[in-house]
């Protein structure tokens, strides 16, 4: 059985408890057994990334020491951290010099980084760790006349070069995920284009323009549901459906990845957290 | 022609070229109808007959039939010309004593469905192609001897590029500077792009090597002042600015590297209102410093402006129309060096232009050394003000969409390329025209970009179109091997298919000086009335100049009027006799 | 120079109907080159025109064209570079000057100016010259066998 | 040097290789021409127009196709690749693989009766895969040597071309041969590729048949090309109304690996615009640029003409995107005005996308074999921008038109000859 750390990032817990009890139970039914690590601190992104590499690099290099001291490579379920964490291993490999400095740091705590640690988004375990053949196989309970737009998320994806997770410009995992569980994935305008999250901070008014154009153009395939694998695409494709601007036509449910799979694979939803999804899916879950 | 000893035996060949033209033409019946024509000696169809069965027959029936004249009725002439050509001169007979007829682009494969229609065409071309070798002369084939010697104009980088591939060739130069020292603009630069050298680095060198060339002539503080003759033997007399002599030389073939001249930008930016106000050429000429001093004070320079296009891409300005080219490539190297010595760097610009190989380096480096670039609108210009010793400079930049304002220590004014002051003189000396830009027009723009209309004068440089150093050191191993391409054959052929006039005739009206793009055509002043004559060598065969003359008095070569009219004749008004078949 | 008066023949093709004459002048460096092309190009037009090449457009003389009409062509085309494109630099720009006076010539002279037709063609444009050559035919055909009307 | 080995191999028959085999061969020197398609002409013949004086690219080039081929002193060798390369300055042995072409070169005439019979048609990479070929074919119809080449590789071996053959020409059992030569020095004038577009799927090229690259514009406006000159759109070849032009792909763009300027791409474009507006001057004809680099000489001018004249659109903004309308295949582009600040999405119903240009594939290999050196972008790299702009590290070899960077026609003239001059020195003086 293959083993995993479970690194959750500071955002996932607080605000999307669900995606991450969903990564746990979905995860165990397909074969993967995961440990989550302790005493883990935030990956840095964008914020401490933006005043100092250092800094940043030691954030990440700590979780990837962490990791290489439990002997076990690292599931990341936000796209922000498995960035982070990817773009910072990518730099200390390269880079004897920052390796160093890094280390140095993680010393006081007798903490190493070597660079025997592997970094995974969710969707590589998906298809690398697991396949789609076995989650087809998994799949008790399909769906059936579901149309679902896949979200993949910048960080997720891209640079390809240093993610290695999917083609960034035309990437397939949740599509062919979609489909291995009996729904149809639709192909809509913009499918690669930011949710326009990471904006929030700097300029609220662009970030969210940028969202609700997604959703305009899912809304435009006929779409029943949007699949996410990010917390914060999920949390921001899911709050530009309220407030102000916000369209009145009806609202289009966000669904974690996790939260597809479990149903058709025979998990109930309240071990999956869906009653706890802003938007509630119902229409998605009865769809068989 | 007829009556005289010259009495015609044509040979008419018709190709079948497999079925291109025999699918369509009676082949058989276009050979019949010659084989009746007057003057005809010989007629037959061939299957192909550019293969070498077919050059063998041409040449096999010339013997037998004793032939004078051939034609060949196959494709265009545009395609086998040379072809036919060479086989009847391999038989004996001069090369202008063959003609083609096109049946194949012009009637097979355009008439493909009216096959009566096309053999009718066929055979008047055929016709009219006889009537017209039989009016075909004998054209002398003329060769002249190429003098082992280029002159070089200019002493730049491209002039001594120019001058030293010649030499190592095995050829002699003569080098003509009009100032005292070798070097030209180069040698005094001191942000030479994209090496790190200094144009003094790049230049010494080369000044050293041909000097030390025992086959280069230099001759400095000199201009030539006089320039004739033709393609291969040219006169040129060369005069010494300061002692006012003048010497003449006899040279094979020129190459002109008169370069350009940094624009001086008055008018422009309050140029000449502040000492600190200077062109990028005046700081690349300014003695290299750890620290940048303002030239009113002599305190360190702690803010720079560079400004783009100065003089440069100015729609309806005559002569500063164009881009100079070398600018912003030059402008982003001098910034990102100076970014060392001051604490900022300011570029107005219009577009990015750093196009070379290397150049975007230079722009990405200048900007990861903070060097700031700031857009203005094209058609708003920066406002430079001087007040007191303090410059104050104004412009909006568009990507910000802000009216920007900035006290810069020294403003360094990119300005344009230009053509020397004395452009105007060398083009009448070789007879070079000008494009737009002022800058000399070559042969063609694409395709022969070394070459000029006058035959045997070649461009090299920026004296062709602004050009930054690299760009012009190729040119000028270009320009050289055209020269050398001349001098090595030892001797050049020039077309027999020049114009003539006949100096009875002429009645001195000028008409055909007016005509002729060339100035191929000159007056005799020695005559009275003075008479037209035709430099051979100048010629390029047009025949505008016979079509011009109002008196008859221009021989068209190979083209006369005789030999265009009886074939108009042929088709129109075949007698009966040489209606064929009759 | 020829004296042979109006041609009496007049070509007729098979069906025994008249077929006007044309006396296409061709520069060598565009139009012939185009008409090349056209060959090429397998571009299918009239029989009518007999092209004579010529190196530019600027050596034809006026004194061509009323030739080629006093013996009877029913039209006669010029064709050459565009302006600009000579590869004389300036021969078809001599021609074109040429041409305005040589048409009213010919009107004078009592010979409608639609017989004669000068175009630009360059060797690219195949479909140019022989919709040119059609052109020209057609509107020929349309006016007749040329006459003398001033005798 | 033997007077065996007073040749030089030019590598490469564009326009720079053709220009440099003709100065070589012009001043008495022996030059073989190695091309590795079937004929010589290069990129230069696949175009329409040339800027800045829209002369046609085959008129002005064929006059030099036949020169070459006519040349006393020039053996043209095509279908034919460099294996490799032994020696040095004026004593090189190049080892010389022809490709087979199942036509005797000696014997064909062009004629091409054997292209009609021919019944395998294929889509011709002379018009980008837009057009067709037959399996025996010529490249263009000005192809110089204008012999017919078997594809065998799509070819059935029907032998009806065979058959048809009135010369015997066709033999399509040949075999590829070796043929070693003795030279003195060798250019190289590679020439170079257009940087695959379709790596760009925001820009839509390879998803939407309206957007197309802009060889394939060439060949569409080409009367020569697969639709006769008319420019249509490849989904419902109805004529478009509206064309977006767009700069910078595949060219300054470290994250692609292409960091350099493609030199050419602005005015080809610009070129190309003015083409589309005579073709339709009812048209709407818009550029999206980074900078328009109108450089040479008259380009400027030409740029000022294609804005004021023929009232060519242009946006200062790098393409977001490229948006198709499912069922109408018409497009939108989302662009940046950078020069207003504004967002804005432009409908066109067709869009050309302006390839960078890279170097010709195979330059790795071939560099190894004479042991030259590349750049970082896979270029050749030359000894000295000043002392030796045409000169690589191994003596006797020459560089010159875009193989050792991207270069306009002129330009690559020019360095054509420049690599002659320098070789024929080489040539004269024995070796060095």
């Amino acid at each position: 059985m293959k083993e995993f750390v479970l690194y959750t990032g500071c955002t996932t817990p607080v605000r999307l408890p669900a995606y991450e009890r969903a990564v746990h139970v979905v995860l165990e039914k397909l074969g993967i057994k995961l440990t989550t690590m302790k005493d883990a601190n935030c990956c840095g992104a964008q914020y401490i990334e933006s005043v100092s590499h250092t800094a940043f690099s030691a954030m990440c290099g700590r979780i990837l020491a962490l990791a290489e001291s439990m002997d076990l490579d690292i599931l990341a379920i936000c796209g922000a951290c498995s960035g982070s964490l990817k773009h910072v291993k990518h730099d200390l490999d390269s880079n004897e010099e920052l390796r160093n400095e890094v280390n140095d740091i993680l010393e006081e705590e007798g903490l190493k980084y070597t660079g025997t640690v592997q970094v995974k988004h969710l969707l590589q375990v998906f298809r690398e760790d697991i396949g789609y053949d076995a989650i087809k196989s998994a799949v008790v309970n399909p769906y059936k006349d579901l149309r679902l737009a896949a979200h993949y998320g910048c960080h997720v994806t891209r640079p390809e070069e240093i993610v290695q997770v999917d083609d960034a410009e035309n990437p397939t995992i949740i599509d062919r995920i979609i489909e291995a569980v009996g729904g149809t994935p639709v192909d809509y305008t913009g499918k690669t284009r930011c949710c326009g999250g990471p904006l929030l901070a700097m300029d609220d008014e662009v970030g969210n323009a940028i969202g609700r154009d997604k959703i305009e153009n899912i809304r435009a395939e006929n779409a029943d549901g949007i699949v996410t694998a990010c917390v914060f695409c999920d949390i921001q494709l899911t709050q530009v459906q309220f407030g102000e601007g916000a369209s009145d036509k009806p609202k289009i449910p966000c669904m974690t990845l996790p939260q597809l799979l479990g149903p058709a694979i025979g998990i109930d939803s309240e071990s999956l957290g869906i009653q706890l999804n802003k938007i509630s899916p119902q229409a998605i879950l009865e769809a068989h | 022609m007829s009556g005289t000893e010259d009495e015609p035996r044509i040979g008419v060949f018709v190709c079948h070229c497999g079925h291109n033209i025999a699918g369509t033409v009676d082949v058989e019946a276009v050979a019949h109808m010659a084989s009746n024509l007057p003057g005809v000696a010989f007629a037959a169809d061939e299957m192909f007959m550019c293969s070498d069965a077919g050059q063998t027959l041409i040449k096999e029936k010339i013997k037998e039939h004793n032939l004078n004249r051939v034609v060949v009725a196959s494709c265009s002439p545009r395609m086998h010309e040379p072809t036919f050509r060479r086989v009847v001169e391999e038989a004996g007979l001069n090369r202008y004593l063959f003609d083609q007829v096109n049946l194949r682009e012009h009637v097979s494969w355009c008439h493909m469905r009216e096959p009566e229609l096309a053999t009718e065409k066929a055979i008047d071309l055929v016709r009219m192609s006889v009537a017209r070798a039989s009016k075909l002369q004998n054209l002398p084939i003329k060769k002249v001897n190429v003098l082992p010697t280029t002159l070089v104009v200019g002493g730049g980088i491209a002039g001594l590029r120019a001058s030293l591939d010649i030499a190592d060739r095995g050829f002699d130069v003569l080098l003509v500077e009009k100032t005292p020292k070798l070097g030209g603009n180069v040698a005094k630069w001191t942000h030479l792009f994209p090496s790190d050298e200094t144009g003094a680095d790049i230049i010494k060198p080369l000044i050293r090597d041909v000097k030390k060339n025992k086959r280069i002539k230099i001759l400095t503080e000199s201009k030539v002042s006089e320039f004739d003759g033709y393609i291969g033997n040219f006169g040129v007399t060369v005069k010494n600015l300061k002692t006012e002599k003048e010497e003449r030389y006899e040279v094979g073939a020129v190459i002109v590297t008169t370069g350009f001249e940094p624009f001086k930008p008055v008018g422009y930016y309050s140029y000449g209102e502040s000492p600190d106000i200077l062109t990028l050429a005046e700081l690349q000429e300014l003695p290299r410093s750890e620290q940048l001093l303002k030239i009113s004070n002599g305190k360190p320079v702690k803010k720079v402006v560079f400004i783009g296009c100065v003089g440069s891409r100015q729609p309806g300005v005559k002569g500063h129309e164009h881009c100079s080219r070398h600018c912003c490539s030059a402008t982003a190297k001098a910034a990102a060096d100076l970014r060392d010595r001051v604490d900022e760097v300011l570029v107005l610009y219009q577009d990015i232009r750093t196009y070379g190989k290397g150049h975007e380096e230079f722009h990405r480096m200048a900007r990861q050394k903070h060097v700031i670039y700031s857009k203005f609108p094209q058609n708003e210009y920066p406002d430079v003000i001087v007040k007191k010793s303090k410059i104050t400079i104004k412009w909006r930049d568009v990507l910000a969409d802000e009216d920007l304002e900035f006290e810069p220590d020294m403003v360094v004014l990119a300005s344009a390329m230009i053509p020397p002051e004395d452009v105007e003189e060398t083009s009448h000396l070789f007879s070079l025209t000008r494009s737009g830009d002022g800058f000399f027009n070559p042969e063609h723009i694409k395709l022969a970009p070394l070459t000029t209309h006058t035959a045997g004068v070649m461009i090299a440089g920026a004296a062709q179109a602004a050009k930054n150093a690299s760009e012009s050191v190729i040119d000028a191993s270009g320009a050289a091997a055209k020269a050398v391409g001349l001098m090595a054959q030892g001797e050049v052929e020039i077309e027999s298919t020049v114009s003539h006039v006949i100096p009875e005739l002429c009645s001195s009206c000028h008409t055909c000086l007016t005509a002729c793009a060339y100035n191929a055509i000159s007056m005799d002043e020695t005559k009275d009335p003075p008479i037209a004559v035709v430099t051979e060598a100048k010629c390029h065969g047009c025949g505008t100049c016979a079509a011009a003359c109002p008196s008859s008095a221009i021989v068209m070569y190979h083209s006369t009027d005789d030999q265009i009219l009886t074939m108009v004749e042929a088709f129109l008004c075949p007698s009966p006799s040489i209606q064929g078949g009759g | 120079m020829t004296s042979t008066s109006l041609s009496t023949t007049e070509t007729v093709d098979s069906q025994g109907e008249w077929e006007p004459k044309i006396m296409a002048f061709c520069c060598n460096w565009c139009s012939y080159a185009g008409a090349d092309l056209a060959g090429t190009s397998r571009i299918q037009y009239p029989t009518n025109a007999r092209i004579l090449r010529v190196n530019c457009t600027g050596r034809i003389s006026p004194e061509f064209i009323l030739a080629a009409l006093n013996m009877g062509a029913d039209g006669v085309l010029v064709s050459g570079c565009h302006p600009g494109d000579c590869h004389y630099t300036s021969g078809n720009l001599k021609a074109r000057a040429r041409w305005a006076l040589m048409e009213t010539a010919i009107e004078q002279a009592g010979v409608d100016p639609r017989r004669v037709r000068l175009q630009w063609a360059s060797a690219s444009e195949a479909q140019v010259f022989a919709d040119g050559v059609r052109t020209l035919t057609e509107q020929v055909r349309k006016l007749g066998p040329i006459r003398r009307e001033w005798v | 040097m033997s007077k065996e080995t007073a040749r030089a191999l030019v590598v490469g028959g564009g326009v720079a290789g053709m220009q440099a085999a003709l100065d070589i061969a012009n001043q008495g020197f022996k030059v073989y021409l190695v091309e590795r398609s079937p004929s010589i002409g290069g990129r230069m013949a696949m175009l329409d127009k040339t800027f800045p004086t829209l002369d046609c690219s085959a008129c002005i080039l064929t006059p030099k196709l036949s020169e070459i081929a006519r040349h006393p002193n020039i053996r043209l060798m095509t279908c034919a690749e460099v294996g490799s390369v032994t020696g040095s300055a004026g004593n090189f042995r190049v080892k010389l693989r022809r490709k087979a072409r199942f036509v005797r070169e000696n014997l064909c005439s062009g004629c091409g009766a054997c292209s009609a019979e021919c019944p395998v048609e294929v889509a011709n990479e002379f018009d980008q895969g837009l057009g067709f070929r037959k399996a025996i074919y010529t490249p263009f119809p000005q192809a110089t040597p204008n012999v017919y080449t078997v594809d065998k590789e799509n070819c059935i071996d029907c032998s009806r071309c065979v058959k048809v053959c009135e010369r015997n020409a066709i033999d399509l059992e040949m075999k590829d041969s070796f043929v070693n030569l003795d030279v003195g020095t060798i250019i190289i004038a590679t020439g170079f590729e257009l940087f695959d577009v379709s790596r760009y799927p925001r820009l839509g090229y390879g998803q939407y048949p309206n957007v197309i690259h802009a060889m394939e514009f060439e060949r569409l406006i080409n009367a020569a090309g697969p639709t006769h000159g008319h420019l249509i759109r490849l989904s419902d070849g109805k004529k478009p109304k509206s064309i977006g032009f767009i700069q910078c792909v595949g060219a300054r763009d470290v994250q692609k690996g292409v960091p350099y300027c493609s030199r050419v791409c602005c005015m080809y474009s610009i070129k190309n615009a003015v083409m589309a507006l005579e073709h339709n001057p009812e048209a709407e004809v818009w550029v999206y640029y980074a900078d328009i680099r109108a450089f040479g000489k008259g380009f400027e001018e030409f740029y000022e003409m294609a804005k004021s004249r023929f009232g060519v659109r242009f946006v200062r903004g790098r393409v977001a995107e490229v948006m198709e309308g499912k069922s109408s295949h018409d497009l939108v582009v989302k662009v940046e005005d950078t020069a207003t600040s504004k967002l804005r999405l432009i409908e066109h119903d067709l869009v050309v996308i302006s390839p960078g240009v890279i170097p010709s594939s195979g330059m790795d290999t071939m560099a190894k074999k004479i042991g030259i050196d590349q750049t970082n972008d896979g270029y050749i790299e030359i000894s000295h921008t000043f002392f030796g702009p045409t000169i690589t590290k191994i003596p006797g070899v020459f560089v010159c038109g875009c193989a050792d960077g991207p270069k306009d026609i002129p330009d690559s003239v020019s360095a054509g000859s420049a690599a002659a001059m320098k070789a024929t020195i080489i040539l004269s003086s024995g070796g060095t």
